[in-house]
């Protein structure tokens, strides 16, 4: 068991084609992934790792019941292949592409409303369920099969948190990256929710950032639907209120909510342990296990 | 990227919102000509994208030519808060009754564009927001149908504008809306819109900041954008296209992505140290970056250490380590003590690789920052 | 009993300020309606005909709980001002309106999907409950209270039909004027589908013409869903192929549907009596209650 | 409203669409210098607004300035399906190898507009339509989203649309979606989309329709509509603002209310006459309304009598009558039978006031046409 993804995910690589979309495509296969076509506009019945391409997505449901989709397209034609995702009516679309317009995504979130599909991202380096399938940009050789389901809005801080869990023996269930976008397709709230139906995750690593109240949210959510245990940890403690840091979810509006603190103490008070160091989160985890 | 006040003010005139008549100055007799020709009062304003410039000296009014003499002569060159001021805008004073604020942004928490307005405008906004939230009336748009006239019309109501301009102040927050949409704004807001004794409303003051991601669709706005007068390193990290934050620290961080980047900084405050700054060099880790970004951190008086902490990912370990070599080989001395980690695949391979006469290498985060903190202290001490 | 309006139904009559708003709002007191507002822009504070106005329509459902407007805004201003009533949560639009243009309707008509809200228009003479509540421009002395329920795309022959029900003794549960336009927000399946679970309703008179395929539709419906009777009467047989002939309804495609045949086929295929005549009409519905 | 060939095609050619070089030519000499200017070979197509202009002869090509002379001099003047052609649009003839079809309507059966791309261009498109549904792909638009890029693609690739010229046909319909929403569009088709050997795609027919409603918010397009060379009476009907179809039958039918003056023609000809029209002069019924509607009738050589159906709905029975007989007193005489029904609010009263003398009054509308088709036959006999 596994949320999101697993061994019978069939996948279409949306930009396959394209230099991120090729090498990106050969890791996926080479990690197991059952990629089952590429999409690319123009460029149908080219092969690319061996894997068809089609000029649409529909196309590559149409003829190779694909259900998920990866999307390396570049940003000024992101929103575009993502309602093109949602529109073939594929059940989950990872968005890997950093650098969408706010105003595209938007559209595409509100377009979300209309569908059954589950938009991962964007602006995220994926999901990948150990030793089953992986969609994104996710290094695979870091993860190991087991229990602990982790949620992240950052790349290396997960990778840093998912090598600490597995050299402690820690395995995943599932790990999504969530994305570090104002606006992103899943939140925190809604991984949660994921995996605490999820039998085979029975801890949750909640790894969070300054800026936005989604934090502050997932604590309330876990407060009231939660039985899955969860560790948190918050990057951004000694960000200076103001400033931007990195990916623009990074930013501390000064007012109560955003801060490092206010997601710490509203974890904490919702009987989850924040661990200071990546280390301590570990340490939490396997606390939880135990 | 944030547009200077004029910049706004001309994007918005052309879409039809009234502003005050102005003129661009870089001199004293520029400007003392400018308000000449403009008639006085004039109101004289620095051209630095920073809040409060009222309050810090930067706007002042001038009623004949000896003020504004006097004026322009002090705002221009003045810093203001670490900007140095070369140029002002002159502009007609507006005779105000009423300030009104009228603003659209993104509301990231629920995903759509958000139209605001309140009575109590000309007054730092976020204040308001926080103080009394009800004195700003809010309407989110749906972002596939666009605002309606209706919500304009709406929000105005519920702001409580006077019925004599509320029409008229629809209408500028329509045309706000739809400039904001088309060219790609963050936030766009007037803040004071003046209502005069005579019910005309003049944008006394305008930003607009445009979304960095979508200045490849911006050509003219993106144009605009100038060699910010700021900080050095900044600039220069501009340049290099690092997101990169200046702190006041002893301990200078390198790292790639903004979480763990994050992390380090919040790891060497742990360990006792103060970072000198957030330095993410993105994806992988080819040499030329790692030079650029070293470069930095060397340059930095107040950097006496620096970490250097790359998770490989996808990139294998021994490649990041022969481009750290690499970069390393472009400097004649190092002239500070730098620790290194890597991490991820072929870590181990990649810490073989480095060389240790030059940097010191560590096997976990923590250790790595450890050592940086130690080495700083070292300095200090 | 009835369907969309009855004398509890609270009135807001958008655009009550203009000749048309004013003189239907008089009718429509002096029919019994519960007028408990209007709403006009800029107008707010005014009177007219006793009935307060307001700026907005949320600010009518806020202070005078409205819950059913009719809308007799110029065309240029209509749709924006039927965007405004679905989102003040009105139960039901009456939209009276002729000449909105059509892209603007299918932006309402595609609003109304994410609403609970009913409309009826536009281009509409609206909706009557004899006796209890009229919303539109009908007029109310040749209605009598019974138990058949009328549904047409037309206006005067509405009367007509009406009129001669009347006279024959035969009273109205509620009669709703569709309206003529492509787009209208409920058509002839929908306004069945409200008298078939009225159960003051014992007959239905469906009042169609030539264009479109709603007849055609409204009789699949007809033949799987209804035990209610309906009788049919259908405007334009003699109308030629690829004439306008008024409201943009009436056009006859050429193609198989669309035309009167293909309606009276397709009506009396579902066992419903179509008239010749308006008389023959009645005299169906006679039967049918017999 | 419907825009002549000519003009749409500068719209399409305005918005980015690939048109042939042409020009309008209203004489024969123009034609010719026209063609000379372009160069040959040309097509001379009459500018009528009528479907299977070639087919009607209405459609030539010339290979030299003789034959540009001769097909010029038949064509302007001809009349084409009851319209007299008095110009001619001269275009460059496109060397064509494949015609397809794209167009953009409202599909009102989903109230959604609706974009559609076949390889069966340059026929009759609504055969096509009825006789081979799948050979036209369609693909619904959100019309709160717009079309998104990706439907254009995708429908143009399931039309089965040559890779070559995919993207730049796909351009087309890109480009004509947003014509057909920004000018208020009712249908706005190209047929054929001519694709030439080297994979250029050109316009060679455009058709836009413009919605009548939507008209008031597009006034250079409503100023682009003419005088139509049609028939006389339907331009009247247009001056008066009547809905109005000119038949051929024998009784002449005014009305108001579109469904009952439909029902009006079917009755007479349920009961055996034929309807010479159908006239709907809108709600009430003034003075001069119906006076016109009269003249229309009475000017119309086929009706022999004239039923005149009124239903007064909130307008008073008295106040229609009233209205009738003024009408009536602006004629000197009442040229043919006039029977006049009147039902609604105080029918009774009205029809006591109606001068008998002048017009026959029925109570009952079947009465009332019975009544006319009597008259009419009288009058054939």
């Amino acid at each position: 068991m596994s949320v999101l993804v697993d061994e019978d995910s069939r996948v279409v690589v949306q930009g396959i084609t394209g230099g991120e979309g090729r090498f990106h495509t050969e890791q996926m296969l080479a990690y197991g992934t059952n990629v089952v076509a590429g999409a690319v506009p123009g460029k149908g019945g080219k092969q690319v790792a061996g894997v068809p391409v089609y000029d649409t997505v529909s196309g590559a449901v149409r003829e190779e019941d694909a259900d998920a989709s990866v999307v390396f397209v570049p940003p000024a034609f992101a929103a575009d292949a993502l309602f093109e995702a949602l529109d073939a009516g594929v059940d989950v679309v990872v968005a890997i592409t950093e650098g969408i317009p706010a105003q595209d995504t938007s559209r595409v979130y509100r377009m979300l409303e209309e569908t059954d599909t589950r938009l991962v991202g964007p602006n995220c380096p994926g999901v990948i369920t150990p030793g089953e399938a992986k969609l994104g940009i996710l290094p695979g050789n870091i993860f190991e099969s087991g229990s602990v389901g982790l949620i992240s809005r950052s790349g290396t801080l997960t990778y840093q948190i998912v090598d600490s869990l597995t050299s402690r023996g820690l395995g995943q269930s599932t790990a999504i990256g969530i994305g570090g976008d104002p606006i992103i397709g899943t939140d925190f709230t809604d991984a949660l929710g994921l995996f605490e139906d999820d039998p085979a995750t029975d801890a949750v690593v909640l790894c969070g950032e300054i800026g936005g109240e989604d934090e502050e949210a997932a604590a309330a959510y876990i407060d009231e639907h939660l039985e899955t245990p969860v560790a948190g940890f918050i990057a951004g403690r000694t960000a200076p209120p103001g400033k931007r840091m990195g990916h623009a979810g990074a930013i501390v509006s000064g007012s109560g909510t955003g801060t490092a603190q206010s997601k710490i103490d509203a974890l904490e008070s919702a009987g989850v342990p924040v661990g200071d160091t990546p280390e301590e989160v570990v340490d939490h985890v396997a606390d939880l296990l135990d | 990227m944030k547009l200077h006040e004029y910049q706004a003010k001309e994007v918005f005139a052309e879409a039809g919102i009234p502003t005050p008549a102005a003129t661009l100055a870089r001199t004293v007799d520029e400007a003392v000509t400018a308000a000449e020709e403009l008639g006085y009062p004039v109101a004289i304003k620095a051209q630095v994208q920073v809040g409060g410039r009222g309050k810090a000296g930067g706007i002042e009014l001038a009623a004949d030519a000896d003020e504004a003499r006097a004026v322009a002569d002090r705002v221009l060159g003045m810093e203001l808060k670490g900007y140095s001021v070369d140029r002002v805008l002159v502009e007609d004073a507006v005779d105000f009754v009423n300030e009104l604020y009228v603003g659209v942004t993104m509301d990231r928490g629920v995903g759509r564009p958000v139209a605001m307005v309140s009575t109590r405008g000309g007054v730092n906004i976020e204040e308001v927001a926080a103080e009394e939230p009800d004195a700003i009336a809010r309407e989110h748009v749906d972002p596939a149908f666009g605002m309606f006239d209706y919500q304009a019309r709406k929000v105005v109501h519920e702001a409580g504008i006077d019925r004599a301009v509320a029409g008229d102040v629809a209408s500028v927050l329509t045309t706000l809306y739809e400039l904001w949409t088309e060219r790609d704004g963050a936030d766009a807001e007037i803040n004071p819109l003046m209502v005069t004794d005579d019910n005309e409303v003049v944008a006394a003051d305008a930003v607009f900041n445009v979304d960095d991601d979508a200045l490849f669709r911006q050509p003219d706005l993106a144009e605009m954008e100038e060699e910010t007068a700021g900080d050095e390193l900044e600039a220069k990290a501009h340049e290099y296209g690092f997101d990169y934050v200046r702190l006041e620290g002893n301990v200078g961080i390198i790292g790639n992505g903004a979480g763990l980047v994050m992390t380090t900084l919040d790891l060497v405050d742990h360990y006792g140290g103060r970072p000198a700054n957030f330095l993410d060099i993105g994806g992988g880790a080819r040499a030329q970056r790692v030079a650029n970004a070293l470069e930095m951190v060397f340059a930095d008086e107040n950097a006496d250490a620096v970490v250097f902490n790359i998770f490989g990912g996808i990139t294998r370990g021994d490649e990041v380590a022969t481009g750290i070599n690499e970069a390393l080989d472009q400097f004649d001395a190092i002239p500070k003590p730098v620790v290194v980690r890597l991490a991820g695949t072929k870590a181990r391979a990649g810490m073989e690789i480095l060389d240790t006469d030059r940097v010191r290498v560590e096997e976990t985060l923590e250790a790595a920052v450890q050592a940086a903190v130690t080495a700083a202290e070292g300095v200090d001490g």
